[in-house]
């Protein structure tokens, strides 16, 4: 996709935005304090939209995702609006949000391996999903929707792999399937948590493909969480850039990226190494470690 | 870059791992190449880059080189010394000229002991003097590195992960090494610090003069550190040569392929911040 | 597949060998002198040492060895007249029988004790395990760790007097215990049977409390259950697919060895009630020193473990896809 | 100049928080006696300690030592038992007597204590030394070693050990059986340790500190005692304390069976053995050593757990 296209499209006037969150606050009280990981963050994603979201380790923009999903940890609390098509999600009670969740909204995460229960075949894990939303459906056809899925996602030999454990497929194959699952549901707006983080390079170009190919096919919005600014700056046209918790800047990908007002994104665009750059670009960090606190700095 | 000797050279590298469980009830044993006749070479001062994706058998070699694992086949000479087969006494001197900083120092770092014991285990382990007493010595080091040197007391598990790193990388400079590989040392860490620790790493290069032999797969980071990069897949070596020329002019299709799946933030946008802060800062004076 | 099978035999013939062995060695070095039993009282040298020949005692540890081990197989005489059919586990010159058909006569009341406190301490551990998981450190989940805590430290010969002084002698609920056969009585035979299915599963009801309710615990926190909920799946499915399953599958590979230790016999709960099974036969030939038959003992339960071993692997195998299907094809 | 500042200005909190450092000695002892219960359960087995160790001085306050006949205090014409109510207590027998030869139970727990505790802790020492040691040489070394020590745990743990301790013992000569017991339990209690550091081993291995100290020069043995053993010490204490009272119930069941502790040295799985003809005349007379044997067990689970957690999963005093 061309950049021009995609001006085109952020040019356009938001109409009714698909997703709108307000003052949304993800906390963990304790019995001494309580400690907040999102603080009041606020943004809209239009019709059909892509939106990144970016941050280092600790940003709070996991939970950002999780708390749309109303699926934090047990001890997190939220508070705030999260409209999803003129659903306030917030008021749901769960029964209602599971109506929601994987059929409306989906989620791909990072790590396939784990996301995946190894004891069931990968045919079995997304005919799941689908049965558990349309209801009245045989296991043979919700069989031949996991193959169609699969085959979606371009895994070739779909109608054999789709007996195939997770064990038995490769990381970027995994991540396939957690797409090919996602999809089956045909949702109106696909969360995905660091996709390609564990994946290497060529196969990151691959599902971040797949992932725009979709977008383009069946108008589904995308949430795509990243702490990696060259793949949202290629994959998404609105970012938010989140640090602590807290909303640093939002825009459209073009001015965030050339006119970035927060000094922080422009600390971390000066920190991303560029494949196409001169080499002193880095130099004018400091090399001391003394500012660095030990919650940030480590994905590990 | 010079006509004199490199450095370190390494022929004709070959290492097979078992594989087991494979075939029928009378299977044969059979190896799984992991690298495949690799030969390199890297000169004083220089930064060799070995890049690849996982499984290409870049950390077999880094492993190779650094005695950690012996070759099946294959010779590497360091400073004209054949050091395939060392051991004892000649050995703990190939220790100090070549030393490891390794990808996650949570890992690489033994959680049990405190910098100043992290730091000094080189010497220890090779039974010499500690300069200046081991306090002193730790401090110096730390400073070196960027870290406070009140710290020395302190377990990895108080730092963050790229303080952990500078850890690292102090516990490589304590034998004054000929040679540091540094295996995905800044893959793990936060763009920002990642940033810093590259930093780090060159100027401690210009400084101590010694060569790195960088492992990683991020290819935007190699480009940042590296004066010659070998792109490895598959256990070979499929191109070799310096940075801009692999970069730039690469020749091989699967070098081409690696740097095409690589994302990149729109060249005009940058230009365009460029600009801008360029006139910010000149109207600022 | 097949492979695995026949290493897996392969191993545990290596292994009943050795425990064979390892058991006569320590028989042969140890045990007192059968013919001296034998021959009784009006004893002399020469004709301890004709009943030695007779037996084949007078000759070189191997060869009597390999005819223990082939009396495992085809049987094999005692002497004169003695004759021990096989599978020959030895022969008890104090009760004028063969180890095997005393074992044989047993055998019911140790199934019977295994097989009723097993159902009580699965059915035990899973419930209260899986109340203990689902209430995290609420109250209920605290009482019933202190309960298991309670259940584990009392030794079970302790608690068999406990319940035997509180039902049997104080409340009269029910009777001493007898070894009644199921088809004279049902009721009695299960009133009978309750106290020592009891003593037997506390214990075991315990740990598998512990073990159920941490497993399922961190079964929940598996990246794969939060998926299961992204997919909307209803708290039912997402507990009995996605938790319990993962949960469960490695209780089946405990419960498998435990219940095959049991059914060499309960030494402990079968003296303590007087139940004829096979520990309590254990226990009596040790105050009566009658080796042969601690010897078959020990031999009977090492095979049942072993081959419990091998029959839990097997199941393992078939029911974790990780393990019956190899990485990825 | 500018990028400088501006991270020093977005760097925020410079103080590491200290919780995850590795914890002083003295600090996880105040952890784990932080719980009502585990410090119960200590003072009930520093209790027993005192018991085992002063033994002869506690008895000669309390008048009657653990061999001395009572005949005054039981009835003959009763069959022997004990005369008065509660089986005999008594300001002369504090826990009263033994039914038919009068011994005073106050003493046979007091010394049947040295008998548990001895043979407890020098069974988890015995184990604990040869399970490090196995476990450290299958898993540091590998290959053959950890073959022949991979499949003799099997082997060990594969017995049905209650049984066989049984047969050891019931066939071997009685004299010195304690050091007997002692070396029956750790023959069949070390494997279980062992797995477990074989298994932590293997996984230090592999991870990079000690190919890091692999790469600075260290030898086998430094890398074992300096890089790994640290490591595993947690681990170990954790099991060595959740070991003790296993093989408190070990001793006390191979006593009640009649091979553990010779008569007449008191045991309470002995006292136990002797009270089953008696528990319906005479409860008290199993009561005694039932509770203060299900007390120790007790005590050290509850302890062993807590140290399990506090090591384990650093749950701090709040």
């Amino acid at each position: 996709m061309t950049n021009s296209q995609r001006d085109q499209t952020l040019d356009q006037p938001a109409d009714r935005p698909m997703l709108s969150v307000r003052d949304l606050t993800v906390a963990f009280p304790t019995a001494k304090a309580t400690n907040e990981v999102v603080h009041h963050l606020s943004f809209d994603l239009p019709p059909g939209g892509a939106l990144g979201i970016v941050g280092e380790s600790g940003s709070g923009k996991s939970m950002t995702s999780l708390a749309i999903m109303n699926l934090l940890p047990p001890g997190a609390t939220r508070s705030g609006s999260i409209v999803f098509r003129d659903t306030e999600l917030t008021a749901l009670r769960e029964p209602a949000m599971r109506t929601v969740r994987g059929s409306r909204i989906a989620m791909i995460f990072q790590d396939p391996l784990s996301c995946l229960n190894p004891y069931y075949t990968v045919g079995d894990q997304i005919a799941e999903a689908y049965r558990a939303h349309r209801h009245g459906v045989s296991r043979r056809q919700a069989h031949r929707v996991a193959i169609e899925s699969m085959e979606r996602v371009h895994i070739r030999d779909a109608a054999r792999r789709v007996n195939y454990y997770p064990h038995q497929f490769s990381g970027g194959m995994r991540q396939r399937v957690m797409i090919a699952m996602a999809l089956s549901m045909e949702p109106e707006l696909i969360i995905a948590d660091e996709p390609t983080t564990a994946l290497d390079v060529t196969v990151q170009a691959q599902i971040l493909g797949l992932l725009t190919e979709i977008r383009e096919n069946t108008g589904a919005g995308l949430i795509l969480i990243t702490h990696d600014l060259a793949v949202v700056s290629e994959t998404t046209d609105q970012i938010i850039v989140m640090r602590h918790g807290d909303l640093v800047e939002s825009g459209p990908v073009e001015q965030i990226f050339s006119e970035p007002r927060a000094d922080y994104t422009r600390m971390l665009l000066d920190a991303v190494p560029r494949i196409d750059d001169a080499i002193d670009d880095m130099r004018t960090l400091p090399s001391s470690a003394a500012h660095e606190t030990p919650t940030e700095g480590a994905r590990l | 870059m010079t006509d004199t000797e490199p450095l370190l050279v390494a022929r004709n590298l070959v290492k097979e791992f078992p594989v087991s469980g494979t075939g029928g009830l009378f299977r044969r044993d059979k190896t799984f190449r992991a690298v495949d006749d690799v030969s390199l070479e890297v000169g004083y001062r220089e930064t060799l880059a070995l890049v690849g994706e996982s499984g290409s058998g870049k950390s077999t070699v880094a492993r190779m080189l650094a005695r950690l694992i012996n070759p099946t086949s294959g010779t590497v000479i360091l400073d004209g010394t054949d050091v395939t087969s060392l051991s004892g006494a000649k050995l703990h001197d190939f220790r100090s000229s070549v030393q490891v900083v390794f990808q996650d120092p949570f890992s690489s770092l033994n959680p049990r002991h405190s910098v100043e014991e992290l730091v000094t285990a080189p010497l220890r382990y090779q039974g010499r003097q500690i300069p200046g007493g081991a306090r002193a010595f730790t401090r110096e080091l730390m400073e070196r590195v960027g870290l406070d040197p009140t710290w020395s007391g302190r377990h990895p598990a108080q730092f963050s992960g790229g303080q952990a790193q500078r850890v690292g990388i102090a516990r490589a400079l304590a034998v004054q090494p000929k040679l540091v590989i540094c295996d995905e040392a800044v893959s793990a860490l936060d763009v920002s610090v990642q940033a810093q620790i590259i930093n780090l790493l060159r100027s401690l290069q210009r400084e101590e003069g010694f060569s790195y032999v960088f492992i990683a797969h991020d290819l935007a980071v190699v480009r940042q550190i590296a004066t010659r990069v070998a792109v490895m897949t598959q256990g070979q070596v499929v191109e070799i040569g310096s940075r801009d020329e692999v970069f730039d002019h690469p020749q091989h299709e699967y070098t081409r392929t690696l740097l095409a799946a690589i994302p990149r933030i729109n060249p005009r946008w940058e230009a365009r911040r460029r600009h801008l802060e360029r006139a910010k800062a000149e109207a600022a004076s | 597949m097949t492979r695995q099978v026949l290493k897996r035999l392969a191993g545990m013939v290596v292994v009943l060998l050795l425990v064979c062995l390892f058991t006569y060695v320590i028989f042969f070095v140890l045990s007192p002198d059968p013919a001296v039993q034998i021959c009784g009282k009006n004893c002399t040298p020469a004709k301890i040492d004709q009943i030695r020949d007779n037996l084949g005692l007078n000759r070189p540890f191997w060869a009597q060895f390999w005819t223990f081990l082939s009396g495992l197989f085809v049987g094999r005489t005692y002497g004169e007249g003695i004759q021990c059919s096989a599978p020959c586990l030895g022969y008890s010159f104090q009760s004028s029988q063969s180890v095997t058909s005393m074992m044989v006569q047993r055998f019911p009341v140790s199934l019977t004790v295994a097989v009723g406190a097993a159902v009580l301490w699965l059915l035990a551990g899973l419930v209260s395990g899986l109340i203990g998981a689902i209430n995290e450190g609420k109250f209920i989940d605290r009482f019933i760790s202190g309960l298991t805590f309670a259940g584990m430290s009392i030794p079970n010969y302790v608690l068999a007097l406990v319940l035997q002084f509180v039902l049997v002698v104080t409340l009269r609920w029910l009777p001493f215990p007898q070894a009644v056969a199921f088809g004279d009585d049902p009721v009695q035979w299960f009133l009978n049977f309750l106290m020592p299915w009891i003593v037997l599963a506390v214990g075991y009801a315990a740990s598998y409390t512990r073990l159920t309710r941490a497993n399922v615990i961190e079964a929940l926190q598996e990246n794969y259950v939060r998926t299961a909920r992204s997919k909307g799946l209803r708290p039912s499915v997402v507990w009995r697919r996605h938790a319990l399953r993962p949960a469960l599958t490695p209780i089946v590979t405990i419960f498998g060895m435990d219940f095959a230790g049991l059914l060499g016999g309960a030494v402990i709960t079968e003296t303590v009630f007087g139940l004829n099974g096979i520990g309590k036969m254990a226990s009596d030939a040790i105050t009566k020193n009658d080796q042969p038959v601690i010897m078959g003992v020990t031999l009977l339960a090492a095979f049942l473990v072993v081959v419990g071993n091998m029959v839990v692997d097997l199941v393992y195998t078939a029911i974790d896809p990780r393990v019956r299907i190899g990485a990825s094809a | 100049m500018s990028i400088a500042t501006t991270i020093s200005e977005v760097g925020g909190d410079t103080e590491p928080t200290l919780t995850d450092a590795p914890r002083r000695g003295s600090k996880i002892i105040r952890d784990i006696l932080s719980s009502p219960g585990s410090a119960l359960s200590a003072a009930y087995i520093v209790l027993v300690l005192c018991m085992a160790v002063f033994a002869p001085l506690i008895v000669k306050l309390s008048g009657w030592g653990p061999y001395a006949f009572d005949e005054a205090a039981i009835d003959p014409n009763m069959g022997g038992v004990p005369v008065g109510s509660l089986g005999g207590i008594s300001s002369d027998h504090w826990f009263g007597v033994e039914p038919v030869n009068g011994r005073d139970i106050f003493a046979r727990i007091v010394y049947g204590a040295r008998a548990s505790m001895v043979i407890a802790l020098a069974s988890t020492a015995l184990t604990t030394l040869m399970g490090v040691i196995f476990g450290l040489v299958a898993g540091y070394f590998g290959g053959i070693a950890d073959t022949i020590i991979s499949r003799l745990m099997e082997f060990l743990m594969a017995f049905p050990a209650l049984i066989f301790m049984i047969a050891i013992l019931s066939a071997l000569p009685a004299d010195n059986r304690q050091y007997l017991l002692v070396l029956v339990i750790s023959v069949f209690g070390w494997p279980y340790l062992a797995r477990v550091v074989r298994g932590q081993t293997l996984s230090l291995k592999q991870r990079e500190f000690v190919e890091s100290a692999r790469a600075s020069g260290a030898a086998s043995s430094q890398v074992i005692f300096r890089e790994i053993l640290p490591n595993l010490l947690p681990t170990i204490i954790v099991m060595t304390t959740l070991a003790i009272p296993g093989y408190i119930g070990t001793e006390a069941g191979l006593s009640f069976l009649g091979v553990g502790v010779v008569p007449p040295t008191p045991s309470w799985g002995q006292m136990i053995a002797a009270s089953t003809n008696w528990y319906s005349v005479d409860p008290m007379f199993f009561i005694f050593p039932g509770l203060f044997l299900f007390m120790l067990v007790l005590s050290f689970m509850v302890l062993g757990e807590r140290v399990r957690r506090v090591v384990e999963v650093g749950e701090i005093s709040s």
